[in-house]
């Protein structure tokens, strides 16, 4: 009976008997509320930086085999127990900060780097019953972060008192905001498919249709925006070693350098798991499967974990994917092709869904995504006819610049 | 003195600390993290009074962009001054005095206002103030002329800020 | 919600007169957009008190707010391209050293 | 509401400390052996040139304004884009009049050149 209770809540069950106990103990409603909130994020932060030594691991295994090499392979059976020897050796390390620097401004700069990271789990919706919270504005407070992150880039950068990082600060900054608009931009469709901005609602609307399938444009558009926001290959114009040697984080040595590294990561699997949640349903988004009673065990909450942890395992790996296997985009081209190219078609594919969603609401639910779906092969097919044209134009006029000089 | 009383008063300190810090401090680019922090507890102050969506746009919007724009531009004009010396005009007494002239007299003006130490009601649970807020902008009995008038002044900020900082530059 | 609602008004007159001061008393220019900054969300505080303490159904207040953030931005946008501009061809931020329409 | 806000504010508590106690760990335990040349600014081994505060290219600010306004922009679409399900089809006329407003801004920045990396 209890264990039942415990598998179908877990965190409904555990709070019910530690309200039991404290009540027991004598301590205030409100304290209780605080006491059991505090615990709770205790154990998803905890949870959260477990999983973050995990891909650390799982990131250097991934890039030796991108490289063709085996990666850690030394301590502990296929180097699992290595980036535990990393993180030992980082906090034993001298830490030095350069003469110059700005101390206050220099500490504080990776601090608030990973919190801007871990504050993403506040609202990452584990399953249907393990999450932190369903805010109501969950997908602007994604932005919010984003924002943290931002400013703790060029905190960092300023304060190292080097031109490289500075250098670097700069370029990330400007390839972080840029990018920004048509991330925020694709998030408002499932926004508007879904009617509601809490990440809840989002997941339990796409447990009929995903909504990669129903917008397939804004999923790639927020696939490449996110990329650019995590600053990593092919926008990983911030630690370009050939000209800036590390950076914005040049300086950085000892867990301070650690903590950069590992928010990196744990940023990179947490937008993984927010693809999951907007665009591939999330822990749910079994095509309603879920309802049938043979598959009724879809819906238990650790289950869900567990549909979503691969979902968003597979988001991160698609990210090191596209990391290792392309080279780094020169400033110019990322910022043009950004304004010029993902601005300009994210807001089309917003007017589109919007207007879309609007007309076809009357219509049966294979009609509808028939609809979404068409549409936007239609403004993708346009897209690349205009870009052929464009090219086409330019190849011309190069060809005759040519013709015209050797005459 | 109850809990939300606590925390608005560490919040309150919060902000007219990080306030004072911003007018006083002589680096620049403190003045703008500071002014980040200050920021950053009104969006606090939002989230008390419930109006979540503010709370958030307030970190998106003056911490993500305009905090990053100032920054900017401080970097871009540094060449001279470096800070260094007085930061502030020689007649700075006078702007205090008026600055506590001003605080005095709204302050006086506040507490003698009736009911002005009421407390705010619950909001009740059917009332879906994100939504109500999107409605009230766009519905035309409301604010949907302030709501376009919005992007045209936007419009009009980003061609002008454009032109002016239009650097010389002939395409 | 026990908070009264003087003690919004009165963080908010606060914010305000900080801002001021820094508005009147600062050289540079940057640092005076710094203080303007500060004025604005002295208002925005008030405008989202009095929504919530006087009717939250009515959206004004919060209307009111969100046209007031992109009022800050053009104000931003707009003022700091002049300082940057003037910079550029006089090479000073100080604001009273930009005095060329005196006459 | 209420509560929603109280855990994010402990969740923004715990995600400070969470960080600082490995780094607190970190400068009680690791040795301290300053010296000038160990904390000179890198710049992988030549002697550093000028000031490292330099000044930079007036094109970052471009994009940061122009991110700005943007930036502003969807905060007004978001509660548009709550209301469209509401609300009749003139509705989603209006969100598309305020892109469409601000879209010609972006086309006039891009004929004026301004965002060419030069």
């Amino acid at each position: 009976m209890t264990l039942a209770g415990f598998l179908n809540d877990p965190i409904n069950f555990v709070a019910q008997w530690l309200t039991g106990l404290l009540t027991g103990w004598g301590f205030s409603n409100g304290l209780i509320t605080v006491i059991l909130y505090f615990i709770g994020i205790l154990v998803l932060v905890v949870f959260a930086m477990l999983l973050d030594i995990g891909l650390v691991w799982v990131e250097r295994k991934v890039v030796a085999r991108f490289q063709d090499r085996l990666g850690p392979n030394r301590i502990g059976p296929f180097g699992l127990i290595q980036p535990i020897a990393d993180i030992i050796k980082l906090v034993i390390k001298e830490d030095i900060t350069p003469a110059g620097a700005d101390k206050v401004v220099f500490n504080i700069a990776p601090v608030l780097a990973a919190m801007s990271v871990i504050s993403l789990w506040a609202i990452l919706p584990l399953s249907s019953k393990i999450f932190g919270v369903d805010l109501n504005v969950a997908v602007l407070y994604l932005v919010a972060a984003g924002a943290l992150g931002t400013l703790s880039i060029i905190m960092g950068g300023w304060a190292s008192n080097n031109k490289y990082a500075l250098l670097g600060a700069f370029r990330m900054v400007a390839n972080m905001v840029s990018y920004e608009i048509p991330m925020v931009v694709t998030l408002l469709i499932p926004v508007i498919l879904a009617d509601t901005m809490s990440v809840q609602g989002i997941t339990q609307a796409q447990s009929g249709m995903w909504f990669a399938i129903l917008s397939p444009l804004a999923f790639v558009i927020f696939f490449i925006s996110a990329i650019a926001e995590l600053g990593r290959s092919p926008f990983d114009l911030v630690e370009a070693e050939s000209e800036l040697t590390a950076g914005f984080n040049v300086e950085y040595s000892g867990m301070k350098f650690g903590w950069f590294y590992a928010s990196e990561l744990l940023h990179a699997f947490t937008f993984g798991g927010f693809m999951a949640v907007l665009f591939f349903g999330g822990y749910g988004g079994f095509f309603g499967l879920e309802k049938l009673s043979a598959f009724h065990w879809l819906t238990n909450p650790f289950i869900q974990a567990a549909v979503f942890i691969a979902k968003a395992m597979f988001g991160y790996w698609a990210i090191m994917w596209v990391k290792y296997s392309m080279p780094r985009i020169r400033i110019d081209h990322m910022l043009a092709f950004n304004w010029k190219f993902l601005v300009p078609l994210s807001l089309v594919v917003l007017v589109n869904t919007a207007i879309l969603n609007k007309l076809l609401a009357g219509l049966p639910a294979w009609g509808y995504t028939l609809g979404m779906f068409l549409s936007n092969v239609i403004i993708g097919v346009v897209t690349i006819e205009i870009l052929r044209a464009y090219g086409r134009k330019q190849r011309k006029s190069e060809q005759t610049l040519a013709q015209a000089m050797r005459n | 003195m109850t809990a939300d009383k606590i925390i608005f008063l560490l919040i309150g300190v919060l902000i007219l600390v990080s306030a004072l810090m911003v007018v006083t401090t002589r680096k620049l680019i403190h003045a703008a993290l500071w002014l980040v922090a200050a920021l950053f507890g009104v969006a606090v102050l939002y989230a008390i009074l419930q109006a979540g969506f503010l709370a958030v746009v307030q970190v998106v919007v003056y911490i993500g962009a305009i905090a990053i724009l100032f920054i900017f531009a401080v970097m871009l004009t540094r060449r001279d001054m470096r800070d260094q010396g007085p930061q502030t005009r020689s007649n700075w007494w006078i702007a205090a005095l008026l600055g506590l002239l001003i605080l005095a007299g709204l302050v006086f003006l506040i507490i003698n206002q009736p009911d002005v130490e009421r407390t705010a009601a619950v909001i009740p649970a059917g009332v879906d103030t994100l939504r109500n807020l999107g409605t009230a902008l766009v519905s035309p009995d409301a604010y949907v002329l302030p709501f376009e008038v919005a992007s045209v002044l936007l419009l009009a900020a980003l061609v002008g800020a454009v032109y002016i900082a239009g650097f010389g530059k002939k395409s | 919600m026990s908070i009264p609602l003087s003690w919004y008004l009165i963080l908010a007159a606060a914010l305000f007169c900080i801002g001021l001061y820094g508005v009147l008393s600062r050289k540079n220019a940057i640092a005076i957009l710094l203080g303007v900054e500060l004025m604005l969300n002295a208002v925005n505080v008030n405008l989202v008190a009095f929504w919530r303490y006087l009717d939250p159904a009515q959206m004004a207040g919060q209307v009111f707010a969100v046209i007031v953030f992109a009022v800050a931005a053009a104000e931003v946008a707009v003022g700091l391209a002049l300082v940057i501009s003037v910079y550029r061809r006089r090479k000073t931020v100080v604001a009273d050293e930009v005095d060329l329409m005196k006459w | 509401m209420q509560n929603e806000w109280l855990y994010i504010g402990l969740f923004l508590v715990v995600g400070i400390i969470v960080p600082v106690v490995p780094l607190a760990f970190a400068a009680l335990i690791s040795p301290k052996k300053p010296n000038p040349i160990k904390q000179a600014t890198y710049e992988c081994g030549i002697e550093t040139v000028g000031d490292s505060w330099v000044q930079f290219k007036a094109q970052y600010y471009v994009f940061a304004l122009v991110f700005l306004v943007f930036d502003v922009e969807t905060v007004f679409l978001f509660p548009w884009a709550l209301s469209l399900k509401q609300l009749p089809l003139f509705v989603v006329l209006e969100g598309i009049l305020f892109i469409g407003i601000l879209v010609a801004g972006l086309v006039y920045t891009w004929r004026k050149g301004m965002l060419e990396w030069v």
